[in-house]
């Protein structure tokens, strides 16, 4: 038990953080994704390349963005071009190593829901933002790391509409539908860590948030969740959480 | 050399109602507000939208019943609003027409169009219901020319039977607003910092109209013209327009409001509260002048303006939104 | 950041036989010279080439001997000699293999490498026999991956059965080799006036060399990330090389060298003659500082220095060329 | 009869600077091409756009381009990119009002050969550089200004290649190869202007140069000449020939 306090958003930003190795190019989203990268890049990861789909490239981010489009993303930048540099030219070349995503629905195999609950599409019970860049992002980055809200709704045994592709329905079947590399590797949630076997490609409990236990993990997922060798989360340390405090986030525009 | 330079009512009166039309910008940043504000007093109606990642342009102009159907792959403020409320209510209510492709399928369709093909391939969109799903039926897409007859369609590689590809449909708009930094009569223009997809979103429209923060001498725009992303002669129109992307950022000239942003989607989805600030902001003013005095003045304006090191206002008072 | 500066003659000693390679630059500017000086010295041969409009860079290349096939649109000094002598007698004598594309066909090979697609559409060569007609044979590109299984693709618009394109073949290099104004050590880079196709030639290649006039500092360049085409991380190795580009200009450094050039294309027919080009000029001399010496020095180089305020040197002695 | 003189190179640089209109975007290429843009841009279309597939758009040139990929072409320029820039969104779009080609051989219908002689190009007689972008600009211009050396072999009945499609056959058969606009408007050679019939696209001669007879021109020719109507080619005027002379080549680059 640690002798200090840290939040659970700080807990997942510094998880999210830690997936991130250096000399890595990083395609960042709004929100937890750009603390993880800002905290990165200012911890053990300082030769990370932060880029955002809205068009620069190895922004050195002095201020927290509030979207993509943001004027603070281009602190630093060594490019500023626009989408379809982005997206051509790094992204579908394979030249993006980890890409972060989120959505309201998530299934066993990492396939993501940000269009809309209810069966038709058509006729939505709620309708959500759209794709964005996130269908691109899951199809084309080298791995994918999934922030997530942990509530059995949102790990549902299939989800209403996949709008970014995971491991489909596992095994082989992102190879056979065209989708020559890439994949989930990871989902970070509000109460664990969770990641793929590497041939069912089917999600597994890699450890829970200190307090929690790998059944309460289970039992707040919608499919039955391997939970076999689950340990607890490395927590964050001082430092990390200084960093993230005083350096990322002294605005609290994200952190709680 | 052509003085393109109108009025932005006069420039907003050529868009018709049904008119096909994409806006530049990006979900936050360099929308021509000033530009819909006064497509929304003209209560134009029936409209085609094409767009990437809108924010709070398309949420305003949905939501004053200005838009028939739209192709979009995301459509909110981000960290100020995940969804955009107006459109989420449209959508879920069946008041609007829409078919939902990806960013980079939605770019890469404005760049077939901008390069005169009728498509572009792309690796992406497999294994997703953006690919496997349409919003619109075969018959909608039949009976208006407005939309490509097929969302998309996927070949193998004739170079290699075992590639294969999404082939994305062109798009052609009618109109392209456009808001920059910097234009010149003639219409070159000056994007500083991110280009989003303007460039592409021009370069398919019949008639380009540009906003612009600053209207300068074309010999300044001509010093570096390695920065001039867009052909003066592709450019029909130019309007100078101070703060035309208000509540929306400018790179170097003022910073998002998020005051003005947080009362907008604090009364979003409540039909009184957003009629309300219709009638405020929109109805109540006569042109964009007055809609700058009534969000704050100078005083509120100068509280936005970028710190020419940063090219945003690092000391901008911002919210904590979630 | 990374450091990636190692010599010229480190960056040229990469580039094994029968290496698949592009060049940046156009005709008379911003070829990477002193690299393929090396490359010949180093005695490469069998070396795949691709590109646009390429000059002298692949012509003393092709006489050198270095060169088994190539795949292009125009071979040529354009006003200082409309046909490259040495590609037009090795083409003759069948001592060189080849395919014929056009410019716009070739940026779009590059582009579709650039871009990670199999291949773009174009609606050009439509009638001519750069689309009818191919130099290389069926059994020539079935035996050697480092061409195309085919030169191109006519097909039909699945969203327009009257609207047909022709599909052209990405291309990927294992090299790509530019020169440009300025460079960082980390691989940022300036192309400053026209780019050509230096951006999709670097991004289709497995390894891109960059040869500099300038080394600058990383943050010099970043004050206009607006300016930098190429990500830094897709380049791997950086060269100092003061006037890289020489007999060819490099726009705001040098002009072209109009004696040199005339010495070169006086003599390339001539077998004697051209030998003795290459025995002064590239094997007579060790290195890039030698050459530079050999061709006339600081007073020639001088001569050649761009004029701050036009970018070249307005008063250059040209000779009528025709 | 003019009391001053004038060389064939000035009638032909006069005679092609007269085929661009004001305010038209001019695909130009290195020499005479260059010469009569150049003198339109300093007399009678000072607004004509004149754009370089090497990147460059709406040049105000100061010194004569030796090339496409001379520093020059910067002068003055409104954009400065790619060919890729210049070649899709410009030409592919139909924006070039007016493209200037030449050639080795060409036909009676403006198809043009500039790539080699010989009856089996893999086995040329004769090897030239190529298309460069003359087949582009060929098939995307929406009009084309041909420069010849008006030579019997130069306008042989069939050319061996064709490096640039005109109206191909003839009749329609631009349009059914794929070609939806543009075409060879006129040919200016060293002896005479042609231009193509209104439904046949066969080509006839419009004006033969001063000094020579219309029968001249056509002995002179590989192809059958229809000269019915055919007068002598206006003469450049002193004002034309001054600009061409002290601004557009005090040099002597070009000009002869």
């Amino acid at each position: 038990m640690a002798d200090y306090s840290y939040t659970l958003t700080e807990l997942m930003a510094v998880t999210a953080a830690r997936q991130i190795k250096d000399g890595e190019v990083v395609f960042a989203g709004t929100g937890l994704p750009m603390l993880g990268a800002m905290l990165a890049q200012r911890s053990h990861a300082p030769d990370c390349c932060i880029i955002f789909e809205a068009g620069t490239m190895a922004s050195q981010l002095a201020h927290l963005p509030m979207s993509v489009g943001d004027p603070r993303v281009m602190r630093g930048a060594a490019t500023a071009a626009g989408l379809s540099e982005v997206f051509s030219y790094v992204l579908q070349t394979g030249r993006v190593d980890v890409g972060f995503l989120s959505g309201a629905q998530i299934d066993r195999f990492g396939n993501i829901n940000s269009t809309s609950i209810g069966v038709d599409p058509r006729q939505p019970k709620v309708r959500f933002s759209g794709s964005g860049g996130a269908c691109d992002i899951a199809c084309l980055a080298q791995r994918t790391v999934i922030i997530a809200l942990h509530e059995k709704r949102r790990f549902p045994e299939t989800i209403d509409y996949v709008t970014s592709p995971g491991w489909l329905e596992g095994g082989d079947s992102r190879q056979k539908a065209g989708l020559r590399w890439g994949g989930p590797d990871v989902i970070v949630s509000t109460k664990a860590v969770m990641r793929f076997r590497t041939n069912t490609k089917a999600v597994y409990l890699a450890s829970y948030h200190p307090g929690l236990s790998a059944q309460a993990v289970a039992d707040d997922t919608g499919f039955s969740l391997d939970i076999a060798g689950a340990t607890e989360t490395p927590i964050p340390t001082e430092e990390e959480l200084y960093i993230l405090r005083e350096v990322v986030d002294p605005e609290r525009v994200f952190l709680k | 050399m052509a003085n393109k330079i109108i009025g932005l009512e006069d420039a907003a009166a050529l868009v018709p109602d049904g008119a096909t039309i994409s806006f530049g910008g990006f979900t936050t940043q360099r929308h021509p507000m000033a530009f819909i504000y006064e497509l929304i007093r003209l209560k134009r109606r029936n409209l085609y939208l094409f767009g990437h990642s809108p924010g709070g342009d398309w949420d305003i102009l949905i939501g004053a019943g200005c838009v028939k159907r739209v192709e979009l792959a995301y459509e909110a403020d981000e960290a100020f609003n995940t969804i955009g409320p107006r459109w989420r209510l449209a959508v879920q209510r069946g008041e609007i027409e829409w078919e939902d492709y990806s960013n980079f399928a939605m770019v890469t369709r404005f760049n077939a169009g901008a390069m005169g093909l009728p498509f572009m391939p792309i690796r992406s969109l497999f294994g997703s219901d953006v690919l496997a799903r349409q919003a619109l039926s075969e018959e909608q897409r039949a009976a208006d020319p407005r939309t490509s007859p097929k969302k998309l369609h996927v070949m193998e590689s004739p170079f290699d039977p075992n590639d294969k590809v999404v082939l994305l449909p062109a798009i052609h708009t009618e109109f392209a607003v456009i808001h920059v930094q910097k234009a010149t009569a003639n219409g070159t223009v000056r994007f500083e910092g991110q280009s989003f997809a303007d460039v592409q979103q021009a370069l398919c429209a019949d008639m380009v109209i540009v906003t612009a923060e600053e209207i300068v001498e074309e010999a300044e725009l001509r010093r570096e013209p390695e920065r001039n992303l867009l052909p003066y002669f592709t450019v029909k129109h130019v309007c100078h327009v101070p703060f035309g992307s208000h509540p929306y950022a400018v790179f170097n000239y003022y910073d998002y409001d998020p005051r003005q942003l947080k009362t907008y989607h604090d009364g979003a989805e409540d039909e009184a509260a957003f009629q309300q600030y219709l009638d405020k902001f929109v109805y109540g003013v006569n042109n964009h002048t007055e809609y700058l005095e009534v969000i704050g003045g100078a005083e509120r304006l100068n509280s936005l303006k970028a710190d020419p090191e940063f090219g945003y206002s690092p000391n901008l008072k911002r919210r904590r939104l979630e």
